[in-house]
């Protein structure tokens, strides 16, 4: 990705850590990336089950508009979001979605689709809540938009104490998805 | 006069206690002026805000302020006092002890102002309590209820007289029988008087039970 | 599986607005199929029943029931109710909205309105939390407690809101919980019949904040709680209805009394 | 006078605008803050909550707005750097209490995350229609601060500029934050307490028997004292002497004279440019000047880069105090100029001002955004375009069409 | 479950004339939140979770033990998503405290 300004989306439900991935990968992008980003997010008034998003732009300089209007990533956890958001995803751009609860229409443009089951591998590790960071493994190993030593770093700050263990275990499975899968 | 009495009962109970660091707060309506007498550190605020308060029967607005500051029992020493009406009118008033009691005040008493003696002790051990204390002190509403109501408007005289003839003193009363009806006796006296730990206490004891020494305490 | 794909309380319902916006495992949905049943259950005629609501998870109520319903701003659900009333007694009038609305910001108004003996009927759902802005400490959040704003434990001594219902002057008082869903729909009848301010307290489970941040598990967890810790004792002496923090709850029917409602006084009082 | 180090959490965070405020807060020194749960402000005091019991503070979350804003006033007359934090509903309902901490000349801050209105509106998207409201919003004649920041960034330092100009000059000092602000994430540097200048309240050192709670010193501005020092003082929210005595009925031929209400307005007038600040950019030779401030200042620069590449000369001017408003600057430049673009979360505050000022020497035109997000910077530039085509001198303001309602209303 | 479990000290003189109702359930799974209060408090235990997620992502009920509903409707009243309720069966209603 040879832009300057990159906007990403992760889009789900309330409840799924949506907004929580936004943190993670803008503070490990701005902190220990050294490059700017400013996170951005939408929710309805419910805490869970509503739609809901983050939308993170990254630059080389300081971010002037602070949303997204066309996403170069999209991450989808719902088919709400995937209908919501899709359509403002660019034509280069790559779609990552858990294939359980998103079923995609066949691509526009060069959009790249990559899917991993990331609910079912958070619920094999042991709690569904880490399926946000089974994706962001899966994100980092795909986009390289952020090094795996920023997010290793980022994720035990974002995290409650008692859970940094199981996210970066589970943020090793989805990064080691993407590699087992090859795509 | 009869605001007077309750003013000098507060100048007595303070002199008494010989505290030294006492704010009165008062509010809007008949009171207003009542602050602005007293050498002590006075506030007077908008309607209904008076919260740690010396005020008039603008319980209308202030009800919540009220009720919360009993729950949090904030060290306050406020006397409410209050001119209520007589005459036949919808709206049934509050019985405000028992509602001070519910709303956990730790000290309630009721006196008409001609209880000058009792009002001035009641205000003193008030004063003196730690947690959110609430006197009723029942004075004339000068002219306007008294007038309307059928009580000679000439005659605050008789008003005190009207007290005198109707009030009847009984500490052990329970609260929910305090109710002031015109065709009962209006019945004064200490009802509650009990020990319960302070807002600011609470709020020590629990964050230096969380934070151990990483707690700054709050001076 | 029938054909039929509709559920019997549809009639009752904004359908174009189901899904609600409430969080699983809450229970401010089993209270409204409670109020639902209870208007069933005494043959209400939809068309004069209005609902008014404050802000608040709960205060989303009026905009699922499918009644004249008013979305108020924050605490003013009664103030709006009041005028409800008072325009047109004919109607039945109820609010429904939550803790942090009716006690805290509303408590005024509460109080007053009790005082009054407006014919209302307040359906109070306490979940012990502010969740609709993400979980700050409430009126009733019980002693040590935490909450966003209690981020070391509540030290504030939470109301008691049957008890302040009482010494305001409310004609009928009741608590339960959001599993008693009968005996709720049972008082819900009561109070709807019951000339006066009628005040129904249903302790809610808030699945997402209250138990989240205190480890108490999900809303089937908090209903299991109130299943083993909820004791009925009608009658019982309002001031013995403080709740402590995952302690004992006692529910039941508290004041049920006469006192002339304040349009009957009004009357009285022009003539 | 420099910061407490013990009240600044040095360091680097990715954190939102609402928590930087509350970081500026315990960093300017604030010992207490009554607030009350609204979203968007929700998460400044959550964040102070935490924060208060280590810097030995008082975070106590009020019944409702009104309680809270008058806590305020009741502990900063009893000693303590006070604040709240709100949003337009809550905003509203401390009106009485703002308009009664400036009779009194009260110290204290006001966080407002500006949110869609009127009335509940939309809670979680962002507005900056409250603007006319902070400075009007209270009955009678009394002048407030107000600033407005564009990131996390000067939400921590503009937090403490607010205290620092409400203990200067004893009055309230607005925050006039919004939604888009108080969410965005973003990379935070709190700087060493060395770094951080706090302006210490404007105590009373003379003889105890001669204070009078307002009376001025030079600036307009008089000394204050705290309850329970022994001065025995007196507040009304009525009409009140110099010492603080309320004015009766009978004195009403003197209250023009003996009244301290004058003073209200002209002590922040007569400090206006000590007090106002803004920042201006290629102003020299510009034909087009953007006034802007908050989230909109910085989504405007989008549109004046993309005019600048057209070839335009374009300015821009940022409001970041909005109040007192620099109306001798806007002045200037309308003589100089083809005319102001306003771009404002809004339909139309802030560019009666600019209107106002420019006394028909310059044109006017506003481009207005209803709320929930913020302006395409392609609108700005389309209107900086307009501006500097347009050779013709209009009467009053002229509203620019986005093109967001060009599509809709055709 | 009832026919399984209860055990009369005695007949109901009234046995043939009482017919104990047969409950339908009906899910609308994509209301569902998968809260499992209707899991949970079924009074014999009728439904259970199923692996499948509906289009919100939680696992809905499915009737486990379609014979078992006796139609009391608790489901019906404890589900805060409106998406579950039962009909009674008038035709199937069995007399199976005879059997």
């Amino acid at each position: 990705m040879g832009k300057k300004t990159i906007g990403i989306r992760f889009a789900g439900f309330g409840g799924q850590g949506i907004i929580r991935s936004g943190i993670i990968v803008g503070r490990a992008v701005s902190i220990y990336d050294n490059k700017f980003a400013t996170m951005n997010q939408s929710f309805g008034p419910e805490a869970r089950g509503g739609a809901c998003s983050s939308e993170l732009v990254i630059s080389d300089s300081k971010v002037l508009y602070p949303y997204v209007t066309v996403s170069d990533v999209l991450v989808v956890m719902s088919q709400e979001g995937y209908d919501k958001f899709e359509p403002e995803l660019s034509e280069e751009g790559m779609l990552l979605i858990d294939e359980d609860l998103v079923k995609p229409k066949p691509p526009r443009g060069k959009i790249k689709i990559f899917s991993i089951p990331a609910t079912k591998l958070a619920e094999e590790l042991g709690n569904r809540i880490v399926a946000n960071v089974v994706m962001l493994g899966f994100f980092t190993s795909l986009t390289k938009v952020v090094s795996v030593e920023a997010m290793r770093k980022a994720i035990p700050e974002s995290v409650p104490s008692r859970f940094v263990e199981l996210n970066l275990k589970a943020f090793d499975c989805g990064y080691e998805y993407s590699r087992k899968q090859k795509c | 006069m009869n605001q007077n009495s309750v003013i000098v009962s507060l100048a007595n109970a303070l002199e008494r206690t010989g505290l030294e660091k006492v704010c009165v707060v008062s509010d809007v309506l008949y009171k207003k002026g009542i602050a602005d007498y007293l050498g002590v550190d006075l506030f007077h605020t908008t309607r209904g805000r008076t919260n740690c308060s010396y005020g008039g029967f603008g319980y209308n607005r202030g009800e919540s302020f009220h009720a919360r500051c009993a729950q949090k029992k904030l060290k306050n020493a406020p006397s409410v006092n209050s001119v209520f009406p007589l005459y036949i009118c919808p709206e049934q008033p509050f019985n405000i002890p028992h509602l001070a009691k519910s709303c956990g005040a730790v000290y309630v008493a009721r006196w008409t102002a001609l209880h000058k003696a009792e009002l001035t002790n009641s205000i003193a051990e008030a004063l003196q309590k730690q947690g959110f204390s609430v006197i009723e002190a029942i004075s004339p509403g000068e002219g306007n209820f008294a007038g309307v109501d059928g009580v000679a408007s000439d005659a605050r005289e008789k008003l005190l007289k009207f007290y005198y003839d109707n009030s009847e003193i009984k500490d052990t009363e329970p609260t929910e029988n305090l109710a002031i009806d015109s065709d009962k006796k209006i019945i004064v006296g200490k009802f509650v008087d009990w020990e319960r730990p302070t807002f600011i206490d609470l709020y020590n004891n629990q964050l230096r039970h969380t934070l151990g020494n990483k707690f700054v305490p709050y001076e | 599986m029938s054909k039929e794909k509709h559920h019997p309380m549809e009639s009752w319902l904004r359908m174009d607005r189901i899904p609600h916006i409430w969080c699983p495992g809450c229970g401010i949905g089993t209270t409204l199929t409670a109020v639902i049943a209870a208007l069933e259950k005494i043959e209400a005629n939809p068309d004069e029943v209005c609902v008014v609501s404050g802000i608040g998870c709960t205060g989303r109520a009026a905009g699922y029931l499918k009644f004249d319903s008013f979305h108020t701003t924050h605490g003013r659900a009664i103030p709006f109710a009041t005028g409800i009333k008072l325009a047109n007694p004919k109607l039945k009038v109820m609010v429904i909205s939550g803790d942090g609305d009716l006690v805290a910001i509303g408590g005024n108004h509460f109080v007053h309105a009790a005082r009054r003996n407006i014919d209302l009927t307040v359906i109070c759902v306490n979940n012990f939390i502010y969740a609709m802005t993400g979980g700050q400490v409430a009126p009733t959040t019980p002693l040590t407690a935490y909450s966003t704003t209690s981020p070391y434990g509540n030290f504030e001594p939470p109301a008691n809101i049957p008890r302040l219902a009482e010494a305001a002057g409310a004609v009928y008082v009741a608590r339960w919980t959001a599993l008693h869903v009968r005996r709720l729909t049972k008082s819900i009848v009561e109070a709807i019949q019951k000339p006066g301010f009628s005040v129904v307290e249903v302790i809610s489970p808030c699945a997402q904040y209250y138990s989240r941040i205190n480890r108490l598990g999900d809303g089937l967890d908090m209903m299991k709680f109130y299943h083993q810790n909820s004791l009925i004792k009608h009658m019982e002496p309002t001031e013995n209805l403080d709740i402590q923090y995952q302690e004992q709850i006692i529910v039941g029917k508290f004041v049920d009394r006469e006192r002339v409602p304040f349009t009957e006084l009004q009357k009285e009082g022009c003539n | 006078m420099k910061a407490n180090p013990k009240d600044v959490f040095s360091g680097t965070y990715y954190i939102d605008g609402d928590v930087a405020c509350a970081y500026g807060a315990a960093a300017a020194g604030c010992k207490f803050l009554a607030g009350y749960p609204i979203t968007p402000s929700t998460e400044a005091a959550e964040a102070f909550a935490k924060l208060a019991p280590q810097i030995g503070a008082m975070f106590i979350q009020m019944e409702d707005e009104l309680g809270s804003i008058v806590a305020v006033l009741g502990a900063s007359w009893a000693g303590k750097k006070s604040m709240t934090i709100t949003s337009g509903p809550g905003f509203s309902l401390m009106m009485e209490g703002i308009g009664f901490g400036a009779a009194l000349e009260t110290p204290f801050v006001i966080i407002n995350i500006q949110r869609g209105g009127p009335s509940t509106g939309v809670p979680t998207r962002t507005g900056q229609a409250d603007m006319m409201q902070a400075r009007w919003g209270s009955h009678g004649d009394y002048e407030i601060i107000a600033l407005s920041p564009d990131s996390p960034q000067e939400s921590f330092e503009f937090t403490i500029k607010a205290f620092n100009l409400a203990e200067r000059y004893r009055v309230p000092v607005m925050l006039m934050s919004d939604e888009c602000v108080g969410h965005m994430t973003e990379k935070v540097v709190i700087p060493s307490a060395s770094e951080i200048e706090v302006e210490p309240r404007r105590f009373y050192h003379g003889p105890k028997d001669q204070y009078l709670p307002f009376k001025p010193e030079r600036d307009l501005v008089p000394p204050m004292v705290k309850a329970g020092e022994g001065y025995r003082l007196h507040l009304t929210g009525l009409v009140h002497d110099e010492n603080g005595y309320p004015l009766l009925d009978c004195d009403i031929d003197e209250v023009t004279q003996k009244s301290t209400t004058r003073r209200l307005v002209d002590k922040i007038r007569a400090n206006a440019d000590k007090i106002i600040e803004i920042k201006e950019d290629s102003l020299d030779d510009a034909e087009v000047v953007v006034v802007s401030y908050g989230i909109t200042s910085r989504v405007a620069l989008k549109g004046i880069e993309q005019a600048r590449e057209y070839g335009i000369k374009v300015g821009s001017l940022r409001l970041v105090t909005v109040w007192p408003f620099p109306e001798k600057r806007i002045t200037e430049l309308a003589h100089k100029i083809k005319g102001f673009v306003v771009p404002e979360i809004n339909y139309g505050q802030i560019v009666f001002e600019v209107e106002r000022c420019s006394h028909g020497k310059a044109n006017v035109v506003l481009v207005p955004h209803g709320g929930a997000g913020v302006h395409n910077p392609d609108d700005i530039f389309e209107a900086i375009k307009q501006v500097a085509k347009n050779k013709e001198k209009y009467e009053g303001v002229v509203e620019y069409r986005t093109s967001l309602e060009r599509l809709i209303f055709g | 479950m009832l026919k399984e479990t209860t055990k009369y000290w005695r007949t109901p003189l009234d046995i043939d004339k009482v017919k104990v109702p047969q409950g339908e359930v009906h899910i609308i799974k994509d209301r569902c939140k998968g809260c499992g209060f209707c899991v949970e408090y079924c009074p014999n235990n009728v439904l259970e979770f199923s692996d499948e997620f509906n289009l919100m992502g939680y696992h809905p009920p499915f009737v486990k033990n379609e014979d078992a509903c006796r139609g009391c409707g608790l489901c019906e009243m404890l589900c805060p998503e409106f998406a579950i309720w039962v009909t009674i069966k008038e035709d199937a209603a069995k007399d199976s405290l005879q059997k």
